[in-house]
């Protein structure tokens, strides 16, 4: 078991390692590099000056010297320096790592909760008329693109019904309470959490409802009836637990296009983000933030897909034991 | 030994001894429709028999012939929709189970009714551990506290037979052997001692030295206890290692019902003696090596086209214009019946 | 049928001949940490397949005698011994050399419901073989699985249905029809009645002997049911946790069964007629074959176990004439009859 | 009675003579065509068809009946639908029923064609990984889960910014990042696939590897991939959008994603610029998924109502 854990973690390490190769060659195969850079910033300069600045940067090494360079760079926590923002680039995406870990989360944990609970109760009626809503809202969730869902739920809630703040993370000025100043980041949440969540509750409701379904014909759904317990119970300890499952293993896979949801939903919502970051880079041609951004996005994949593994585990006992 | 005792010791024979009326189980009629699109198949039609106190009746018959459907109608638990019993009775301690609130069935399922299934591996809730399975039926059915609960459930599994009970009831599902997880089920069906323990092809998956261990179990139970088992099954060798009587199935119907020893020698059912027939035994004559098999030619009808009269007719080889109307259940005396024409006009002869 | 141990044993009357034969599956390691877990599922089967006759190879789940079939066949890759098809070395041939042989040795197998591809109609599967190793032109073709059909006891008008539109017992003719396509010497029958019904099983069994004496076909026949191979075999092999523990032919093996494993298994089987008296009831469950018991693979289970059964390993031995057994000691002597 | 009864061991299917029932006589039933049959049987299905075939036929003939471009500006800035154009006009007086209709064709191109390359990479992958097993498989799957650890739309970004936003290049980032998903379920299927008893039947034929992956796996592995394939074309018209909708995309190409992207800061004026493209993507996504739940339904039957 621990054994196991270690082995996740180690090839977690090998993958992090993979990601800042790809990432050396991404910046390899952009035009211009971190002296073109500068100059511009610096209103053009000769070229005597830009080859002394590649010789101290040791962009006149080989490439795979300066791969492993990078490499050791990397992993000491430097992603590079950023031009545009004139921050080094781990502080600028650390910086607006928070809101987006926060929209992300909580779209997420509301999506896996009322997903497999609309399951769970469609699957128990399967002709019923709340399971026929889910396979239609499920549908809906499918062919919506999340962010023009942001857009009409802006014009709704925030233009035509001025419920919530139509962007930003904060009011200006700020209250001066710490709970004031909670609250109103709460309230900013409200509207991009909901168009996240919609989308991804449609998805989870609809994987809970089929994997519930499965399993609610499994010879040990029988027994346990046979055994004379009671439907809840047999419902939410029997049923449950196993139909869980699927829904664990497509949540640890999609972290990574809850990202992707989110860098769109915060440049609708105009969040302080790591997506408008990147948005905003890519305009600039900000390759070492670009390429930060990717890297952080892979790490924080893999984090997650650890812990998806080990929540797994603990779910499931036949996975411990092979032989 | 068990087996030896069954026949050499009269105490064990506890049926023959109590008077008439000590019926643990009576079913009159029962019938069960499917509705496949949209069209009502009849899967069992009025089935009836009854079994007494202590006693083991063997419902045997090739798959699809309803006889797991049996088990599951008496447990009322047939899938539904699309299945629905469509009338009859099943009689329990003079309470007609059909008729019965949901909440009292689902007392009564587990404790005066248990049952045991095909397939140990899948039977099982994997996520579980063996003794929280266990503990969980015993506190459905008895206001016990959890750790009087587990010491139960350790005497339950030593009762049959599990060696260091203590440990495995801490182990899971996945880590037990099949004949080991057929007799966790085997505990489970035996926590409230109940009256009545169906167990559906119990031995088919396991192993054949391992089916030997279960059906002495199984006897072993039905001694002490005085439990009534419906033994269901495909194999006649089976039915002969447990079963005092037999009642034999076809495509929904019951088509024959006697004792063991009358069933065995003295079959009236054309289909019930080409089932006999086409079985391959272990011989101590070495000549029938090779020796063509009698077979039943052609193969179960489907229920959903089927044609009018006799289920068995177009496979039977007596079979003549007659069978095209549906031959009735004749009474042979004595729990013994058989549904063919054949019966009717030695009868009337 | 004639006592085949009377026979004699010439190369030309012997098809297979099986010596010393390990088949090992690694397995998947449950972490990077530790060694996959080695399966032994064949260890060490010695064997020959007289032309004409069956051979019967029984025991319970996990014995190896599927993958021992398998390995005859060159559809697994056995780590040891010697598989001499018609006294060629199978496993010394090329791939290319290999093809000619498949046509040769076929394979019924247990589950007719998973072994007829479902995207294919009956014909097409029949004729498959044919196709492969491009065997006459598109009439003849034709005209073989016409002839196929008839001689398993199918209508030609059948070809046209896919398999889910027959029954088990008719799925079971389609591969049989199947095997014989090219008209093999060596079909191997790995449980091909265990899926059906015993109504069923009897056409199964009938018409495999027909088969046999008409096409004069050499079959390995595989079991877990004793009863059936009785009812077929001419020689068999009893296997245990990869090993054969006793080979004998059929005469022998049911009137005077030797080893203890046999004897249980001999017991164990249910009856019809009568009920067992003095069944011998084996203790326990097969021991898992990745960690096999030292010594004596059925030590753990046997009654008459003793010290040196968990220290050296019993060899096949050859205890009375075509009688082979391993084990240490004569435990089927008269004394048994008194338990 | 025992005549009879040895009369029958010859096999045979039939009745014995005497009384013979009517065979049922349900004709040998070809299973696409059953298949097609259930499929037209389910309404939603067959109706979210004919809309797909509709867009299609309108991308592939409506700039041709209805000459334009979409580029123009042909009306007041944010006139409202019905003033001079018929869905309204953008902050530049662009008419959005001619971008629409121009989108059209593009959105699909590019949908289609990256789906196409996303699935050949996938199943080709997968394929392989499940058919040999062992080495090969163990580097596929790395290579895969490697993949799997980059957020698709990030990913596609950065490729596209790193490199161009030519269509090809554009095409290509949405396949190098998704067709994992194929792969996997490819590789899933064949593993099944590959234990059934009728693949060892075949090997045992002497059927060589290329024909049991193409003649023998892949099409029973093909209903699932098939309802996988519909399904990843609306996924893909998604993609494009939201990449079209960050101005990711070829400039001299107008796309629905596209039109929403460059009305972005003024939707709060003109709603009409927004939710009409919107609409188009959920539409047409929408018809892919009734379709593919119609082949869901028609290739399991079983599983009718889930």
């Amino acid at each position: 078991m621990k054994l196991a854990i270690i082995q996740r973690i180690l090839l977690g390490f090998v993958l992090v390692i993979a990601v800042i190769v790809l990432n050396f060659f991404l910046l390899q195969a952009a035009p211009g590099d971190v002296v073109d850079a500068m100059l511009a910033e610096a209103g053009g300069g000769d070229p005597e000056l830009a080859a002394k600045l590649r010789a101290s940067y040791g962009l006149d090494q080989p490439v795979f010297i300066q791969m492993l360079k990078y490499l050791g760079q990397v992993l000491k926590g430097d992603l590079g320096y950023s031009f545009y923002y004139d921050e080094s680039v781990t502080e600028l995406i650390l910086g607006h790592l928070p809101t987006t870990l926060m929209l992300t989360l909580s779209a997420l944990v509301i999506a896996v909760v009322m997903g497999t609970l609309f399951g769970v109760y469609a699957a128990m009626k399967p002709k019923g008329f709340f399971s026929n809503f889910v396979t239609v809202f499920s549908l809906f969730g499918y062919a919506t693109p999340v962010f023009w869902l942001g857009m009409i739920i802006l014009l709704v809630f925030a233009l035509y019904i001025p419920l919530f703040p139509a962007y930003g993370i904060r009011s200006i000025p700020e209250p001066e309470h710490w709970f004031d100043r909670f609250l109103d980041i709460v309230n900013h949440l409200v509207l991009p959490t909901f168009t996240l969540a919609i989308l991804y509750l449609a998805n989870y409701s609809r994987i809970s409802r089929a994997s519930m379904l499965d399993v609610l014909g499994a010879d040990y759904i029988r027994t346990a009836r046979t055994k004379g317990l009671s439907e809840p119970k047999v419902i939410f300890k029997h049923a449950l637990k196993n139909a869980a499952l699927p829904v664990v293993t497509l949540a640890g896979l999609q972290l990574g296009q809850v990202f992707s949801g989110a860098v769109l939903v915060e440049t609708v919502f105009s969040l302080p983000g790591v997506g408008p970051l990147l948005y905003e880079s890519i305009v600039r041609r900000d390759y070492p933030v670009i390429l930060g951004v990717l890297f952080g996005a892979a790490v924080t994949t893999i984090v997650a897909n650890i812990i998806t593994d080990l929540i797994y585990q603990r779910m499931d006992p036949r996975i411990q034991s092979i032989t | 030994m068990i087996g030896p005792m069954k026949q050499d010791n009269p105490p064990n024979s506890a049926k023959q001894q109590t008077p008439q009326g000590n019926t643990a189980l009576k079913v009159d009629n029962l019938s069960v429709v499917f509705d496949v699109k949209g069209k009502p198949v009849t899967i069992l039609s009025d089935i009836t028999f009854s079994v007494e106190r202590g006693e083991t009746l063997g419902i045997i018959g090739e798959s699809g012939c309803g006889k797991s459907m049996t088990a599951l109608a008496l447990m009322r638990m047939i899938p539904s929709p699309p299945g629905r019993i469509a009338g009859g009775e099943v009689n329990l301690n003079s309470e007609n189970l059909l008729e019965v609130t949901k909440k009292r069935m689902s007392a009564v399922r587990g404790k005066e009714i248990s049952m045991i299934f095909q397939e140990p591996m899948t039977s099982l809730n994997p996520v579980y551990t063996v003794g929280n399975q266990l503990v969980e039926t015993i506190r459905r059915h008895k206001t016990v506290s959890a750790t009087e609960a587990q010491e139960e459930a350790v005497e339950l599994l030593r009762i049959v037979q599990i060696p260091a009970p203590e440990k495995r009831i801490k182990e899971y599902p996945h880590q037990l052997s099949g004949g080991m997880r057929q007799r966790i089920m085997i505990a489970m069906a035996l926590v409230c001692n109940p009256k009545v323990l169906i167990a559906d092809e119990p031995t088919t998956a396991l192993d054949v030295t391992v089916q030997a261990q279960i059906f002495d179990l199984l006897k072993d139970i039905q001694q002490k206890n005085g439990t009534s088992i419906i033994l269901i099954t495909h194999d006649f060798g089976a039915v002969s290692e447990m079963a005092d009587r037999v009642l034999v199935m076809y495509a929904g119907f019951k088509i024959e019902e006697g004792t063991l020893d009358e069933i065995r020698n003295h079959a009236a059912h054309p289909y019930t003696q080409g089932l006999l027939r086409s079985m391959p035994e272990l011989s101590t004559d070495h000549d029938a090596f090779r020796t063509p098999l009698p077979e039943i030619p052609g193969s179960v009808p489907d229920l959903i086209n089927r044609q009018p009269g006799c289920p068995f007719g177009p496979r039977c080889p007596s079979a003549t214009a007659k069978c095209h109307e549906m031959p009735p259940m004749v009474d042979l005396g004595a729990n013994r019946s058989v549904m063919c024409w054949l019966a009717v006009e030695e009868g009337a002869a | 049928m004639s006592d085949t141990s009377t026979e004699s044993r010439d190369a030309e009357s012997v098809i297979y001949h099986v010596s010393n034969l390990k088949v090992q599956f690694k397995l998947k390691r449950p972490n990077l940490f530790t060694p996959h877990p080695i399966l032994h599922a064949v260890d060490g089967v010695s064997f020959e397949i007289q032309r004409g006759k069956t051979l019967g190879l029984v025991g319970e789940s996990g014995c190896g005698k599927s993958t021992t079939g398998l390995a005859l066949l060159g559809l697994v890759e056995p780590s040891q011994g010697e598989l001499l098809f018609n006294g060629i070395d199978v496993r010394s041939i090329s791939r290319q050399d290999m093809i000619p042989m498949r046509r040769k040795m076929q394979v019924v197998f247990q589950d007719p419901y998973s072994s007829l591809n479902p995207r294919q109609t009956a014909g097409e599967i029949v004729m498959d073989p044919l196709i492969i190793h491009n065997v006459g032109t598109q009439s003849e073709r034709q005209a073989r699985v016409a002839e196929l059909f008839k001689m398993v006891g199918l209508r030609p008008s059948q070809q046209e249905l896919y398999p889910h539109q027959f029954s088990g017992g008719q799925r079971q003719r389609i591969c049989i029809a199947r095997a014989l396509a090219l008209n093999p010497e060596f079909i191997v029958c790995d449980e091909p009645v265990s899926a059906l019904d015993v109504a069923i099983q009897a056409q199964i069994l009938n018409l495999l002997c027909r088969l046999q004496d008409e096409l004069n076909l050499t079959y390995l026949f595989i079991s877990h049911d004793l009863a059936v191979i009785q009812h077929v075999c001419d020689e068999i092999a009893v296997m245990y946790l990869g090993c054969i523990v006793e080979k004998t032919n059929r005469a022998n093996l049911f009137r005077s069964p030797r080893h203890p494993y046999t004897r249980a298994l001999l017991s164990a089987v249910l009856q019809n007629k009568n009920r067992q008296i003095n069944r011998i009831k084996l203790e326990g469950d097969i021991p898992n074959p990745i960690n096999k018991p030292s010594g004596c693979r059925f030590r753990t289970r046997c009654q008459y176990a003793q010290k040196i059964c968990s220290e050296v390993e019993p060899a096949l031995e050859e205890k009375s004439t075509g009688h082979w057994e391993a084990c240490h000691f004569d435990t089927a002597s008269p004394q048994q009859e008194t338990a | 009675m025992e005549t009879g009864t040895q009369k029958l061991t010859e096999g045979a299917e039939a009745g014995t003579g005497v009384f013979v029932f009517e065979e049922s006589t349900s004709k040998p039933e070809i299973k696409w065509r059953e298949t097609v049959r259930l499929f037209c049987s389910n309404i939603a299905a067959l109706l979210g068809f004919i809309v797909l075939v509709v867009f299609v036929l309108a991308g592939i003939f409506g700039p041709t009946l209805y000459p334009a471009d979409p580029f123009e500006l042909v009306a007041a800035p944010l006139s409202g639908p019905g003033e001079f154009t018929l869905l309204g006009a953008d902050y530049l007086g662009r008419d959005v029923f001619i971008g629409i209709l121009y989108g059209t064709r593009a959105t699909l191109l590019i949908a289609l064609t990256a789906t196409l390359v996303t699935v050949f990479i996938g199943i080709t992958v997968g394929a392989l990984a499940g058919f040999y097993g062992g080495m090969i498989d163990n580097v596929l799957m790395r290579i895969t889960e490697f993949f799997q650890v980059l957020p698709p739309l990030v990913f596609s970004m950065v490729i596209v910014a790193v490199f161009s936003s030519d269509i090809l290049v554009v095409i290509l980032a949405i396949a190098v990042t998704t067709w994992t998903t194929e792969a996997r379920l490819t590789r899933a299927e064949f593993l099944k696939i590959k234990e059934r008893e009728y693949v060892l039947a075949a090997r045992a034929m002497g059927a060589s590897n290329l024909r049991m992956i193409t003649r023998v796996i892949l099409p029973n592995a093909m209903p699932p991939l098939v309802i996988a394939i519909t399904l990843r074309i609306g996924i893909t018209i998604i993609y494009e959008a939201a990449l079209s909708f960050l101005g990711l995309t070829d400039p001299d190409v107008m796309t629905w994603g596209k039109m929403i992207g460059l009305s972005r800061d003024f939707f709060f004026d003109a709603w009409w610029t927004v939710t009409f493209p919107g609409l188009a993507i959920l539409l047409v996504v929408l018809c892919i998924a009734l379709v593919g739940d119609g082949l869901n339904d028609a290739f399991n039957p079983k599983l009718r109502g889930r």
